[in-house]
């Protein structure tokens, strides 16, 4: 599959200025970062839950949701955590939800990546439905257009999640009344266990756009400055009104499908090409330091940041206690105020 | 009414909806078909962020016909004709509440309600209590049986959807209660479901309201007759079932209260419980399924929290978990009969 | 919509036998003359609950259904009456179901269209969500394939419901499986009062084919000999391994969606030009007498037997007791036996 | 259990199947998780029709490991995986058997029967009924919380397919009933959905019988442990607690019964009435919603059919009609705990 996209060598002026470049590199080594020790913390067993790797599609999740300002909206899936820090999640908010505590985006009352903050960031609360965050941007899309808002939707899901009717009812329907919506295609090579030949019979989802009546473009995820502009190019044509596009962005799932997957079935040749060659976050990295953007003390001082992000974010997390057992049947009706007052913390730090 | 009248009458029920919707008579009263265009048609002159959308609602006016005119006073931006995408109906809903407006999405009949079952109970009914981000929804579309249109235009779902716990429910059974309530549901903060049952769309008229804040509001029952010696429970199309048997009832000196729910979810419990205390005596009305539907709940709640006062098993009068039959044969036996009403009000009077 | 096909003039040599093509004009006719007489009994008040008119599309119908072999199996839509006679379903029986009548092929249980006889003709027992059955063709056809039955499923639906999810599942797992199956669409320019253009934004269903990785024809349903010509290369493929198709088949439907609906939202001059150069009845009879299959007389013979069997149909469905009110509870388990005994015929003639 | 341990099953049972399926002990005993393979496996040998259609079912084995081994013995025809597309899961189940295969569906989570509902409840669910056609369809998938897997990966859907009416719904407890349940399910002409509760999947085992046509009958409760004072009426996981909760009340000498629905639909309303005949006294035990649950239905039937012999209230436990929540504090709190079961068992032992 995705190794017949040839690698498009980075612009040799850049597209960005140096501290938007040096921004990128911030995520796409803390998305590393945080990937890697969330997963040796599950190994250990001192995480609970579930956690959906990234790693390797760095690229793709950096470049598409920088392309977005501050008032558009992004619909990702369980597995675009990165998209959702780069759109602005507080990585501390994000470690306290992975522990099930008060201070996690939705108050301890879901895990992992089922993460958002409409109000903060105007990120969608991911749901494991695939893709069932697809029709919502359809209709976020269709309120911009509606009050002349100039603002974008962008929704992420997976390959395997195009094979889902939704999938089709939404690109259909931006199509028809021609919304300012940006569809991304995560493609990393695999659903769960499933290659995308089991999942579609075409070389490329990207050609798909065309039945649709809109854009499609395929993008190699290992160039985050390739993502980056593709999405540039979606997101602009939707703000100045010229309708929906669909990005797909190649790479590949260098882990399992969660925590608990050694991914036997990811061919060790093409695992080993994609690691080698088309490491979204070593690549930009060498082409920052080539570019003489950053020097080697920078990078050094990034990933300093890096780690210390993350080690603030685990101690707010475990510092932050799990929510009242008796605020449990709360917030299901907007009137009882649940969501708009301080909620309890009284549930203590050592639970479960 | 005629022979031919009535069928017309219920081809239009049957969702042939060829007649025009029409309007109050010189006394004001409307039918529910009307009731309900008007409590839409004042929402949206009241709120600009109330839109429509749902199959063939602008230019036809909706396969009832509830719709027809509006798309000439509000527009296409806020009369919205869809593709035949019942999830999409539902994420385009909470999407574009999301961003601030208050759709009120038709399903064509509540039937395909099931075709955006996911997009329903797993996003709509779910998302707040998981956010806190509130979602001013209402899904409309007719229900119901007793109108020869068999099993894919007949089925009575809020038994699904009162089960997924973040979506109100609402069965009217009158024009003014139907006003109300959806006028009410457009105003609510929360998803709501609103079920107009295709038998009673014109057929029951009444005096209703011009009031343009006259509200019913939501999780209330009604005591619609008042008795002593036996209570049914009941709402939407059943409601006039029971009145019926209540008066044939009287006669043979048999005096039996009617609640009607009118909303199922949240359930108004303390009404339900106050004609119990009352009657000591319980008949469970629905034209939803027996099995692990509305009226099983009732009958729990009342078998959990008004035991001391019964005097009598709590009676569920219900048709089977199966499709709804076309043949006019199979529909009556199916459907519960103002006879079957007698009988079990009898049954459990003489207890 | 429409109008942009060009009308293929009928091939010279005849690509059928004289029987085949007289049988055509036949299952055409009779189409046609049901359609007129069942719409008048409706006005009238005398046929209970609904009819959804083919009128205008005999040719898609008669066209796509001919192409199947009697173990094929054809899953069609509320519109598809036609093309469910074409696969041998009993007129006497399809109208006693109309009737709502004991001998009516779901003994009472629906009306109108929603009919099958799978033990029979392999013909689904159609059901109003749409699509809904094309994802139980990708079945059928996958155990043909398994079993190497050479045995191909065809199912049809409408331009409306190809905006639906379950439509692009259907094709793209046909795709993926390479199943013997045939996706017919009946473009007849309307979904209720819906025109193509608020379905879907490209100007056919036929190109959306290669997104799935099939072959996709646009056929002119006023042609039923091009329609058969386009279904029957469809079939053989499938049945030779080729792998699934999909065939638009483009008209006009003449009638409102159902019986009460005046269509008004129909362009008066594309309902004219339809009528007057598409009809694909008159169409073909023209073609058969230019062709000296048949002589005005002949033409006239099919009319009378076209009429004779309507009227025969008629007294056999009103004649046909209502089904027995204590069996509305049988029938929903297989062990009650109630599908494999004589079904009580107690209900009268004169119900409801 | 260790802590440690405690946490590897506890991940283990949210989904995370890492670790194979494993095998019966030396002393024949199977975990839930084993006999529900050994079902599939023993069926599967037995007749050349069952075949099994899911998302990672085949090389990957199951995000379960449910049909770990089954691709390398049965072959790609008949392990099929695919698409992530429910609605079609189900058609192609529908289509398959309507051509004479006998398809038993995996889905990758109960939850995600939602993403199928239209086709499980509008096709598979009423087209016997309609056209007389055996559907014999199997859709299986693991269901339940208590493992903090959160909302949507914790569902209990059997009151929404129970209500369906033309889908058998069972929910068995124990290794044998799995095993034996799950083998009547494959051979039964009808649809058949069946849930197997993901907390039970490793946690329980027991000896489990090996004759290949060793088979628990559909829709037959059964009586776990006799008692006479009070009965609890419950299934799948609850099972557990409500026996948990058994003895721990035999110490303060109350006796409790605990009937073991193992069918939800069709109900095995004789053997819950004998029951309560006997000891006067029910709480109705689940892990499903309160709301329009099977609870509900349970009591509506003891309240109608039982009433002469009741003592006391007809108490339901079971939780409110919630997303699951993640937090071990929040579904503590959400589900039932044995404490909740000791409190109703021992409020009505006191009436
Ligand atoms: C409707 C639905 N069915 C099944 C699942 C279970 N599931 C979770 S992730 C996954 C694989 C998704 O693959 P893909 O879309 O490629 O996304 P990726 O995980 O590779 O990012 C599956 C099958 C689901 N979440 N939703
Ligand atoms: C899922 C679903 N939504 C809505 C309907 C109501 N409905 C019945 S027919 C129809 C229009 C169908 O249009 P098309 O697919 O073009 O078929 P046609 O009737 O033109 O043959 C609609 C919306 C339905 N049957 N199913
Ligand atoms: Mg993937
Ligand atoms: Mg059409």
């Amino acid at each position: 599959m995705a190794t017949d996209v040839k690698k498009s060598a980075p612009a040799g002026d850049r597209p960005l200025p140096d501290e938007r470049l040096t921004e990128f590199l911030y995520l796409l080594k803390l998305a590393r970062y945080f990937d890697e020790r969330m997963e040796a913390l599950y190994r250990q067993g001192r995480l609970p839950g579930a956690i959906y790797s990234g790693r390797g599609q760095e690229g793709t999740h950096v470049g598409v949701a920088s392309a977005l300002e501050e008032q558009d909206s992004l619909f990702p899936t369980h597995r675009d955590l990165t998209a959702q820090l780069t759109k602005g999640l507080d990585l501390k908010r994000v470690m306290a939800q992975f522990w099930g505590r008060i201070d996690g985006y939705t108050r301890g009352r879901d895990g992992n990546s089922h993460i958002g903050d409409w109000a903060g960031n105007r990120t969608f609360t991911v749901m494991s439905h695939l893709p069932i965050a697809y029709p919502v941007a359809v209709g976020a899309a269709w309120a911009y257009q509606r009050r002349g808002d100039r603002r974008v939707a962008m929704a992420i899901c997976g390959d395997g999640a195009t094979s889902n009717g939704r999938w089709h009812e939404s690109l259909n329907w931006s199509a028809v009344f021609r919304l300012p919506v940006v569809w991304v295609v995560n493609n990393n090579g695999f659903a769960y266990s499933t290659p995308n030949d089991r999942e579609f019979a075409v070389p490329t989802i990207a050609e798909r756009a065309a039945s649709y009546g809109m854009p499609g473009v395929r993008v190699d995820g290992g160039d985050v400055l390739e993502v980056y502009q593709a999405a540039r190019e979606a997101v602009d044509r939707a703000r100045d009104g010229g309708g929906p596009s669909l990005i797909e962005s190649v790479s590949l799932r260098w882990r399992g499908h969660a925590g608990h997957d050694p991914a036997k079935y990811t061919p060790e040749q093409l695992l080993e090409e994609f690691m080698a060659n088309r490491d979204p976050v070593r690549n930009f990295e060498e082409y920052l330091l080539a570019q003489g953007v950053v020097t080697k003390e920078d990078v050094d001082e990034i990933q300093a940041r890096v780690e210390r992000a993350f080690d603030e974010g685990y101690e707010y997390a475990l510092a932050s206690p799990f929510p009242e057992p008796g605020d449990a049947t709360k917030g299901n009706w907007v009137e009882d105020g649940y969501w708009t007052s301080e909620p309890g913390r009284g549930g203590g730090t050592e639970a479960g | 009414m005629t022979a031919a009248k009535a069928k017309a009458v219920e081809a239009g029920a049957a969702g042939h909806g060829a007649e025009p919707r029409g309007k109050r008579t010189e006394d004001g009263q409307a039918t529910y078909l009307i009731a309900i265009a008007e409590a839409l048609w004042e929402e949206m002159e009241r709120d600009e962020r109330v839109y429509l959308l749902g199959e063939d609602i602008g230019d036809y006016g909706g396969a009832f016909k509830v719709t027809e005119g509006f798309l000439d006073r509000f527009g296409p931006d806020r009369v919205v004709d869809t593709p035949i995408a019942e999830e999409t109906i539902v994420g385009m809903s909470v999407g574009s509440a999301m961003e601030g407006l208050r759709p009120v999405a038709e399903f064509q009949y509540a039937d395909f309600m099931s075709s955006g079952f996911d997009e329903i109970t797993t996003v709509l009914s779910r998302y707040h209590y998981r956010s806190g981000v509130p979602l001013p929804v209402v899904l409309r579309g007719p229900s119901g049986g007793g109108v020869r249109a068999s099993s894919f235009h007949s089925i009575n779902p809020e038994p699904w959807f009162a089960h997924a716990g973040g979506i109100k429910v609402l069965c009217p059974a009158f024009p003014a209660d139907a006003k109300g309530l959806l006028k009410s549901a457009v105003r609510d903060d929360n998803p709501v479901l609103f079920l107009e049952h295709k038998w009673i769309y014109r057929r029951i008229k009444e005096q209703v309201p011009e009031e343009p804040d006259f509200l019913i509001p939501i999780g209330q029952a009604n005591v619609r007759r008042e008795g002593d010696d036996v209570t049914i429970v009941t709402y939407g199309a059943m409601v006039h079932k029971a009145l019926e048997a209540a008066d044939a009832l009287a006669q043979r000196d048999v005096s039996t209260e009617v609640v009607d729910l009118r909303t199922v979810y949240p359930l108004d419990e303390e009404t339900v419980l106050r004609s119990i205390e009352k009657t000591s005596r319980a008949v469970v009305l629905s034209e939803s399924y027996r099995f692990v539907g509305i009226g099983a709940e009732v009958s729990a709640v009342i078998a959990e929290k008004a035991f001391e006062h019964l005097d009598a098993p709590v009676v569920r009068v219900s048709p089977p978990n199966l499709p709804v039959p076309f043949s006019p044969t199979l529909e009556d036996a199916f459907l519960p009969q103002v006879s079957d009403i007698e009988a079990a009000v009898e049954r459990l009077s003489a207890w």
